[in-house]
């Protein structure tokens, strides 16, 4: 129980610390600090008291279920390699919580970065602590999310923002792949469990996929560790504050790849793709890293291109695939942690106290800050690989190892030169980096006299020098239980002998040892004032090969590709897209014919000869004349095309009445004028089109090609229209339908005799619901629209008709203005002023009559609003305003409740939603009278229609009202 | 007998219908003008409405009559809309 | 009598129209006229319309027939010109003076010229009473004058005025 | 087809008017198609709208009374309406194309514009 | 039937109803009472939802699934139209009811007050979904569709602007056409089977006669391109990144959902009537789902990465989504289904909270931009208007840091990155693609990878570009309450359902096996009671 | 009978669709209106074409048999209804995008040269 609590806290004590820090004040440094420096401290201890518990090879472990179904469950899994890198990242993370307490500026909003801070902390632990393939990627995903955060700290930088961006893009790339390759690896190994796995390793080998899921890790590992041809990230992340860089670019972050290699090496590694892709790329990493870190002029650039230097020859040692390579890889992280977390930190506090870290600005420093330069000092031997030092050890394991490789596989006989060549570069970078710092005049290019640092603040540095030196000195007892532990956790009990001695005797390492060191010097010696002035950035490949800048155009060729792309694959405008639409649907109709094997059409007919028949050939000779000329009209002639698609309109309401659906007739005849006077409304703010604008030669000729396109697309769809359309009127008629339920049951169930109002004010009346809704909601829009509808300009004046009109009326001394109007409204006023009772009484038969006869509430409706139009049309808005309440948002709000209403009384008696009611009813004088519920909803339908197309005429009509009295809105179309 | 020359009658009617849409259709196709155009419109309509009516006629079934009554009385709504928007270029003032 | 029935006639209209609309003479379309016949004209109360007063009932009677016989005359008349036997006509517009100023007498004049084929009312100028008319088949300009102003235009001053 | 009760008698009647009628109106109709101008055409569908209208109109009567016992005049309300609301139509669009002509005299063929009215002079500029 | 749980099932339908149609009697002035009435509706709306969902996850007493059928004006199906509450609407309905609140409390903040009408339009827009979601009718869906898209177009012209209705112009007439698709897709498969009803069309699909089948398949195709035309496919898509950046955000928001409602309706078809059961029609149209899905990756994913703004990265995240769905659907399988379930909840969230930080993140950007200027300037001034037009109410502290929270969690749950439920979702679908091993299940990981990495890319580009890079001129970023509550409303509700990951997944995965068996569903439609 | 109004809805739709097709807002609204005639005849061929059988049942005759098929004209009612009010919304999106944008075309802009 106490272990579980413990690995826990192990996991979540950096997460509420990363929580109550982010609560915490913008100014309160110190307590953020003080409060990571104890969530740290805390952990530790936690660490510490968990140790004894497993020193061969015992796993602790701890199951939380998250999502079982995926395999996803939270499993904390402390083995020593965990431990051990759990111990780095804890303990190298508490240095650097007390380093940052000083480096941090107080203008900064600190506490959040400490909240960054702990969480990376956090999701270090939960990473290097997981159990779980998928967990793993989860944590590892989270690391690169805060290290964005933390490298894009200072985001008023621009460069922090870029490096903060190009470090996501990389490592989460990578961590794409990672779960990818996990997943697979996970179902090849039957389990997401890591036990399971690692236990799983010859069913592993033997699936094949097991190479894609490598595959797939590896990319995922490479990345996040910086190996060539991924690197280029790290040296960018660099412009975050030091502290970070010292613990995530140094300690920890780039160490979870490795960690995640180590983890796997006993499943993978002796796979050729393994030998090959690890071992290639950290032999690559090793020395591209350290040739470049030899031109840096930045004391972060030099160290983070070490970094990758020696990030690379740990790959390289675990790519070896050997027992010892894996030990001395281990072993090799803990020591590179060490001397560069300290050397980081040391770079910046020269950063800090001198206010440079460019070493061509920077020198002599060392009279100013003895101590710090010579802590600076101790950690770069240890870099350099000096004896005594701990980076000695584990390098001098890494060339055995490359010796004793060497002499197994000829293609490796070249590695212990490439090795050494290596060593002597770092040995150069690290003079190059003491010497050109500490050494020499005084400096003359800074603004201010570097001191030495607050002492707290050279504290870690001091702890990790001490451990570098005590390490160095006394292997065995201190790093060796520790080492064991960690080995044991991925060889197994049986480890290879291996010796952390300091002194091995004379042998071939040593040698290569002291070559590396000597010709390191020498080099220094030769070019290092070359070195010095060139331009940074270094000779020969290193330019070509600086990724960053690849990177970057890489990122903006795909910006470029994706702009371009969308615009090839997408299109330019609505018509584009319409066509598209088109194509498609035509496409789709296609290939489903194809898919079925055809579609069948009926052989044609006989004619029957009817001579009747001829009457509805006439009428749709006329009707198709009408669409093919409407099509033809529409652009030059609108009104003309107004005219002719009421033509074809008309011939298709006779065509409704002659096949027997006088419903249909009415209601499309109703709409028909009102969308007649609906367009004409438009019309009067649409631009007048003539033929006489010239289109340039090149436009015209590929318009023309457009339109011959358009119109071969249209011969399709109009001819699939056709074939599907007789193909189901050949076909035997419908007799099982549930037609046959409405005409049996219409009568005797609803009391209609009309089926088809019936079906659509009880059979399905909800439809009809939806569709008084959908007009109320568009009655709605339009008002909504038009109320800020401003008219362009050469719609402005007044039709010329109408100038012309009161120009003629103003000629003449006997007429007033607009008498023109009056007069020829005269006679039309008085018969459309009448007309409107008589509308209303047929509008009010048609609702009455709907149940048993041709009608209802949709065509009393429409048939009332054009009793309201017509009175538009006769005498104006403001007269007809001035008599009549015109409120047609309360009518589409009052239809609606109605009808709701209608619906919802059938709950008070049991009955679902729309349950409609009828009972003939006796009544003194008038007989047996039917009464129907549906009546009231059929009301509702009215009063709506009436609303919501009245307010669609009205406000379009009120626009050529508006403009005299701009400042003034005419709310009449408004219900208030 | 009687029902036959009913039938035939009333086919006949109807086909002279239809021709006299056919002559209005081509007087809005032709145009000239839009004045034109619009009267052509009238003339279908009301043939169409006779059409309406005959066909009720012929069919023996009362149901047709609404439909013929929306055009005569409503259909001239249409037809007074573009006069008037011909006529003041604008519908509604 | 005049609350309950602003428009006498109008609802005579009203009643006749919704019975022949109900398609039958029973007791529920009877109401339903009678009901439509009280409500409907309180919307042309809404609109403030006048109502048409009507002087002398029996000389509608004689309009109406009148305008029927010449309805069909003048269809016979223009029947025979679009049917081409009348190569040499000559159509044109005439300007009638006109003493009739009621506005619905106007509006049935209006009805009446337009209805009958061959003639169309154009214009009316109100200011100086005047009538633009298009003739079809334009024999005589003085003899139309007479016919519109002694068959049309004096029943009807009789009627409304 | 279901009146067939009707006696021969009304049933030639209800050919003979319902012939008659479209022939009216078909003779209205094409008068549209031959006629040269506008004016001119004006007249040509108002055949159908009264005559050709009235004997069609009565042969649904006829035959509704006839072979359901439907004497009830619906088709008067047609009738009547009808007979209103046309020339609401032509006289409107009468006075616009008269306006039209007037000040854009476009077609060569329209002639006749009439002299005199008010402002002719002055709006043909 | 009785008791008032019966009728519950219309709730979400009827109770927005009757507000918004009583709204309309209400003064526009009354805009604190309107707020309060339509929090009120919406939130009755989510505890409805929360009952349904409740009862589908739990399942009936004898252990089966629960789908709850409500035969509107008493009429058995398929005669009558039946309202169907099984576990996929529900899951839909939850789903429009959390965002639907959220957008709503957003918009307390200033966009109800950007134009009238907007309460009514918007509970109106709510119920046009929820029919949408409940019905199991097809012409019925057809007209909730277009309730739905009706109040859409006033929601995305909502404030006007020259860019809104230059993008409402495309997006109606796009959709109009698909709206007549649909109707022709409709009425064929009336003309071939005589029934409107998706379950008894269901039940006769196998019994199609051999020479109907053709046409039958052409039908379904016709409809099918109507809604992929709704959920976006390539190459019918390219109306939904100009509409719904040009939208305002709350409209964006819940449009997001609206795309989903077309993937809900293939998903809901290709269930019901291409199931195994239905005979020869089985299978039908899948491999064209998959690549139609693929190439609407494909075309998210350049366009995310061509995007200029985190809005239209957002719009253009909808698509990926919607094109992930489909290859997905097309792809088939229990696993993916269920996953894929998981993931349209998440991923909608994510854009939806997405458009509505983005708004308050550049709306002090381009302050002389002609949408907001159309919005703000009006040159008719409104009788009501006011002077705190253009204030988002009360303003909360610290607004940069928390809307740069913000922003990470919505790309964590678009780009599919761990923790959050874009991840579970994402490496849901992996593992069921993975399993099938097939080559289109290893085409779409890869698509989903690819889609993944250019979010990441994407989204922090832009992030970054909204948050961290600020003008020292540039106004300074307010967020005000109600804005807050609506973005950590929906954050909110992706955490849960990260954290409760397992409990949701069951109930996605549940309802992929569902909707794979549609026999239950058919026989709970067809001997539902009625008349 | 049926291959006249097939070819009916044929030259409907083909004349729709090519004005769907066309720049000009004005003629994308006469392409959907025209198209929504053809969609309306089609939906309402889809229950087969019969003369004189309107569906209005006469007592004792409450079978199918003698009517034509009511539910699609039912469908062609509301879809009558819709297709009119969105014709009507977007009429006014056009005149709304023609007063913004000073174009009618339908992409808001005149093309570019």
């Amino acid at each position: 129980m106490t272990i579980s609590l413990l690995l826990i806290l192990l996991v979540a004590l950096p997460f509420v610390g990363a929580v109550v820090a982010a609560g915490l004040p913008r100014h309160a440094r110190t307590s953020a600090a003080v409060l990571s420096w104890i969530v740290a401290l805390a952990s530790v201890v936690c660490l510490i008291v968990l140790w004894p518990r497993f020193q061969d090879g015992e796993i602790l472990r701890l199951d939380i279920p998250w999502v079982p179904s995926l395999g996803l469950n939270l499993v904390l899994r402390l083995d020593g390699l965990s431990w051990l890198f759990s111990a780095l990242v804890l303990g190298i993370g508490a240095l650097v919580v007390l380093y940052a307490r000083y480096y941090m500026s107080p203008k900064d909003p600190v506490p959040r970065f400490f909240s960054f801070l702990l969480a990376f902390m956090g999701a270090m632990q939960g990473l290097v602590l997981s159990g779980n393939l998928i967990q793993i990627v989860v944590f590892w995903e989270l690391t690169s999310l805060f290290s964005f955060l933390l490298i894009g700290y200072w985001n008023q930088n621009p460069l922090a923002r870029e490096g903060a961006r190009m470090a996501l893009t990389i490592t989460a790339t990578g961590g794409l792949a990672l779960l990818v390759g996990m997943i697979l690896l996970g179902q090849i190994a039957g389990s997401y469990d890591l036990d399971v796995v690692l236990a799983a390793r010859d069913a592993i080998l033997a699936d094949p996929r097991h190479l894609w899921a490598l595959g797939f890790i590896l990319i995922g590992a490479l990345t996040k560790s910086a190996q060539f041809p991924f690197h280029f990230w790290l040296p960018r992340a660099m412009a975050a504050p030091t502290p970070v860089s010292a613990y995530l670019h140094s300690a920890t972050l780039v160490k979870a790849g490795i960690f995640l290699l180590i983890r796997f090496w006993p499943v993978f590694a002796e796979t050729q793709m393994w030998l090959v892709v690890v071992g290639g790329a950290g032999l690559i990493t090793l020395v591209v890293g350290a040739w470049t870190a030899i031109f840096q002029h930045d004391l972060k650039g030099l160290l983070a291109y070490s970094t990758i230097s020696h990030l690379g020859l740990i790959v390289l040692l675990l790519g070896l695939g050997t027992e010892l390579g894996a030990i001395a890889a281990i072993f090799h992280v803990v020591n590179h942690a060490t001397f560069k977390a300290s050397l980081f930190m040391a770079a910046g506090i020269i950063d800090h106290e001198a206010g440079s870290r460019d070493m061509r600005k920077l020198s002599g420093l060392f009279r100013f800050m003895p101590i710090t330069a010579t802590l600076a000092m101790v950690a770069a031997a240890a870099m350099a690989g000096v004896p005594l030092l701990n980076g000695f050890l584990s390098k001098e394991m890494f060339l055995a190892e490359t010796v004793a490789e060497a002499g197994l596989h000829p293609l490796a006989a070249g590695l212990p030169i490439v090795a050494t060549l290596a060593s002597a570069f770092s040995v150069l970078y690290s003079l190059r980096f003491i010497h050109a710092t500490f050494f020499g005049p005084a400096p003359t290019l800074l603004d201010r006299v570097p001191h030495e640092p607050p002492g707290w603040m050279r504290r870690p540095v001091e702890i990790l020098v001490v451990l570098c030196l005590v390490v160095g000195i006394a292997p065995a007892l201190t790093v060796g239980p520790f080492l064991r532990s960690a080995a044991v956790s991925v060889l197994g009990l049986d480890l290879p002998y291996y010796s952390l001695k300091i002194w091995h005797g004379f042998n071939l390492p040593l040698l290569l040892s002291v070559l590396a060191l000597a010709s390191g010097v020498t080099l220094y010696v030769l070019f290092g004032r070359r070195i010095h002035a060139g331009a940074g950035g270094g000779p020969l490949a290193v330019r070509w090969l600086n990724g960053g800048y690849l990177f970057e155009k890489t990122m903006t060729g795909v910006y470029r590709l994706a702009e371009a792309g969308t615009k090839w694959l997408g299109a330019g405008g609505v018509q584009q897209q319409l066509r598209a639409i088109i194509l498609t649907a035509v496409a789709a109709v296609a290939a489903a014919a194809i898919w079925s094997g055809g579609v069948f059409v009926a052989e044609m007919p006989t004619p029957t000869g009817s001579a009747s028949e001829l009457a509805f050939v006439l009428l749709w000779l006329v009707g198709g004349a009408c669409a093919i000329a409407a099509a033809w009209q529409a652009k030059y002639h609108r009104l003309a095309a107004v005219v002719l698609m009421g033509g074809a309109g008309l011939a298709s309401c006779l065509s409704f009445l002659w096949l027997s659906a006088p419903d249909l007739a009415i209601t499309q005849l109703l709409v028909e004028i009102v969308t007649t006077v609906l367009l004409l409304l438009g019309l009067r703010w649409l631009p007048k089109r003539l033929e006489t604008i010239k289109v340039p030669e090149r436009l015209q000729r590929r318009s023309r090609l457009r339109r011959r396109f358009d119109l071969v697309l249209a011969a399709i769809v109009g001819t699939g229209l056709a074939a599907a359309a007789y193909a189901i009127m050949t076909r035997p008629a419908l007799m099982d339908g549930v037609s046959r339920y409405y005409a049996e049951q219409a009568y005797a169930l609803a009391g209609g005799r009309n089926l088809v109002n019936v079906i659509l004010v009880d059979f399905r009346a909800f439809d009809t619901f939806g569709e008084i809704t959908v007009l109320g909601i568009v009655g709605l829009t339009v008002f909504i629209l038009l109320r800020r509808f401003r008219p362009h300009d050469d719609s402005l004046p007044d039709p010329s008709q109408k100038r012309r009109q009161a120009a003629a009326d103003r000629k003449r001394e006997d007429r007033a203005e607009g008498d023109t109007l009056k007069e020829t409204m005269l006679v039309p006023q008085v018969v459309m002023r009448w007309m409107f009772p008589f509308v209303i009484l047929f509008a009010v038969h048609l609702f009455l009559r709907g149940h048993d006869l041709p009608g209802g509430g949709f065509a009393a409706g429409i048939a009332l609003s054009v009793a309201f139009v017509l009175q538009y049309m006769a005498s104006g808005a403001r007269w007809v305003e001035d008599r009549l309440e015109i409120r047609p948002a309360l009518w589409i709000g009052s239809g609606l409740l109605i009808a709701t209403l209608a619906g919802v009384a059938a709950w008070m008696f049991g009955r679902p939603f729309l349950t409609s009611y009828f009972q003939y009813a006796e009544l003194p004088l008038l007989g047996r009278v039917p009464i129907a519920s549906a009546l009231v909803f059929d009301l509702g339908v009215v009063i709506l229609v009436l609303g919501a197309t009245v307010m669609m005429l009205v406000a379009l009509a009120h626009q050529s009202l508006r403009k005299p009295r701009q400042t003034e809105t005419t709310d009449k179309g408004d219900g208030r | 007998m009687s029902a036959r020359v009913l039938d035939l009658g009333l086919t006949a009617a109807l086909i002279l219908l239809g021709l006299a849409m056919v002559c209005a259709t081509f007087r809005i196709i032709r145009g000239p003008r839009a004045q034109d155009r619009i009267l052509g419109m009238d003339t279908l309509y009301l043939n169409g409405m006779l059409m309406a009516v005959v066909f009720g006629v012929r069919t023996g079934s009362d149901l047709y009559f609404e439909a013929a009554l929306v055009i005569g009385m409503l259909g001239f709504a249409a037809t007074v809309a573009l006069a008037k928007f011909l006529m003041r270029g604008e519908v509604i003032e | 009598m005049r609350r309950i029935l602003p428009h006498p006639l109008l609802s005579l209209g009203l009643f006749a129209a919704s019975v022949l609309l109900s398609g039958s003479l029973g007791a529920p379309s009877l109401a339903l006229g009678l009901v439509m016949a009280l409500a409907a004209p309180q919307v042309m109360r809404a609109l403030r319309i006048d109502p048409v007063r009507v002087r002398a009932p029996g000389a509608i009677l004689k309009l109406a027939g009148r305008v029927a016989i010449d309805v069909v005359r003048s269809n016979i008349a223009v029947g025979q010109v679009l049917a081409g036997r009348r190569a040499d006509r000559v159509s044109g517009f005439i300007h009638i003076p006109l003493d009739l100023r009621d506005r619905y007498g106007l509006a049935v004049l209006a009805i009446i010229i337009t209805s009958t084929p061959g003639t169309l009312w154009v214009e009316y100028d109100r200011a100086r009473g005047r009538l633009l008319m298009h003739v079809l088949d334009l024999v005589d300009e003085a003899t139309w004058i007479e016919t519109v102003k002694q068959r049309y235009e004096r029943p009807l001053m009789e009627i409304f005025e | 087809m279901t009146g067939t009760t009707l006696p021969d008698w009304l049933a030639i009647t209800v050919a003979i008017l319902a012939v008659s009628g479209a022939a009216l109106s078909l003779l209205g109709a094409f008068g549209l198609v031959r006629l040269t101008s506008f004016y001119d055409r004006v007249h040509a569908p108002t055949l159908g709208a009264t005559l050709g209208m009235a004997l069609i109109l009565t042969a649904s009567w006829l035959y509704f009374g006839g072979s359901q016992g439907r004497w009830l005049p619906r088709e008067a309300l047609i009738a009547v309406f009808l007979t209103v609301t046309t020339p609401v139509t032509l006289i409107l669009l009468a006075r616009a194309a008269l306006f039209r002509d007037r000040t854009e005299p476009s077609e060569p063929e329209e002639k006749a514009v009439p002299p005199g009215t008010e402002a002719s002079v002055e709006e043909r500029r | 039937m009785s008791g008032w749980m019966e009728h519950l099932i219309i709730g979400p339908i009827v109770l927005p109803l009757a507000v918004a149609a009583g709204m309309l009697l209400i003064d526009e002035r009354r805009r604190i009472l309107k707020g309060a009435l339509s929090l009120i509706t919406m939130t009755a709306i989510l505890v409805m939802a929360g009952i349904l969902i409740h009862e589908s996850a739990t399942g009936a007493a004898d252990g089966g699934d629960v789908a709850r059928v409500y035969a509107l004006g008493d009429w058995a199906a398929p005669y009558g139209i039946v309202l169907v509450a099984d576990r996929l609407s529900t899951l839909m309905l939850a789903l429009t009811a959390v965002l639907g609140l959220c957008a709503l409390i957003f918009s307390l903040a200033r966009w109800d007050r950007a134009g009238p009408r907007f309460h009514a339009l918007f509970l109106l827009l709510v119920m046009g979904v929820n029919g949408a979601l409940l019905t199991g009718d097809l012409f019925n869906l057809f007209v909730f569709f277009e309730i739905m898209l009706a109040a859409s177009y006033g929601m995305v012209l909502h404030g006007s602007g020259e860019k809104r209705i230059k993008a409402g112009l495309g997006y109606i007439a796009v959709n109009l056409t698909a709206s007549l698709l649909f109707l022709i897709g409709v009425a064929l498969i009336y003309g071939l089977t005589g029934t409107l009803n998706m379950a008894d069309l269901a039940a006769r699909v196998a019994d199609i006669p051999g020479q109907d089948r053709g046409l039958f398949h052409v039908a379904v195709a016709v409809l099918g391109v109507a809604f992929l035309i709704k959920s976006a496919a390539w190459p019918m898509g390219f109306w939904l990144p100009s509409t719904y950046s040009a939208a305002s955000a709350p409209a964006a928001a819940v449009l997001a959902i609206l795309s989903k409602v077309g993937v809900y309706v293939i998903l809901r078809l290709t269930g019901l009537v291409f199931s195994p059961m239905a005979g020869a029609s089985a299978g039908f149209g899948l491999e064209g789902l998959a690549v139609m899905g693929l190439a609407t990756m494909l075309f998210g994913v350049l366009g995310i990465l061509a995007a200029k703004d985190l809005v239209r990265a957002a719009a253009f995240a909808v698509m990926i989504s919607s094109g992930t769905l489909l290859a997905m659907i097309g792809h088939g399988g229990t696993g993916s289904l269920g996953a894929s379930l998981y993931y349209l909840v998440g991923s909608t969230l994510g854009c939806a909270a997405l458009f509505l930080v983005a708004e308050v993140l550049e709306r002090g950007r381009d302050a002389g931009g002609d949408a907001h200027k159309a919005v703000f300037d009006d040159e008719y001034r409104d009788p009501f208007d006011d002077t705190e037009r253009n204030e988002p109410g009360i303003i909360i502290p610290a607004a940069v840091a928390a809307l740069g929270g913000a922003v990470i969690l919505c790309a964590l749950m678009i780009a599919g990155l761990p923790p959050l439920a874009g991840f579970i979702g994402k490496a849901g679908m992996i593992v069921a693609l993975v399993a099938s091993a097939d080559a289109l299940g290893w085409t779409i990981t890869a698509m989903l990878a690819l889609s993944s990495l250019a979010a990441v890319i994407s989204l922090t580009r832009l992030g970054v570009a909204a948050v961290w890079v600020r003008d020292e001129s540039a106004p300074p970023l307010v967020v005000g309450a109600w804005e807050a509550i609506g973005i950590s409303g929906l954050l909110g509700a992706c955490l849960l359902m990260s954290i409760f990951a397992e409990p949701v997944l069951a109930y996605a995965d549940h309802t992929a096996s569902w909707l794979t068996t549609p026999a239950d569903y058919v026989g709970a439609v067809l001997t539902g009671a009625g008349r | 009978m049926e291959i006249v109004l097939a070819l009916a809805i044929g030259v409907l739709a083909a004349s729709g669709t090519w004005l769907l097709l066309r720049p000009r807002t004005f003629q994308v609204i006469m392409g959907l209106c025209l198209l929504s005639y053809a969609v309306n005849i089609f939906i309402f061929a889809m229950g087969r074409l019969r003369i004189a059988a309107a569906p209005v049942t006469q007592s004792g005759m409450e079978t199918l048999a003698p009517y034509d098929d009511p539910t699609p004209q039912a469908l062609v009612l509301t879809a009558i209804v819709i297709s009119f009010a969105l014709t009507a919304l977007f009429l006014v999106v056009v005149l709304a995008a023609r007063g913004a944008t000073g174009s009618d075309h339908v992409d808001g802009e005149e093309p570019k040269a």
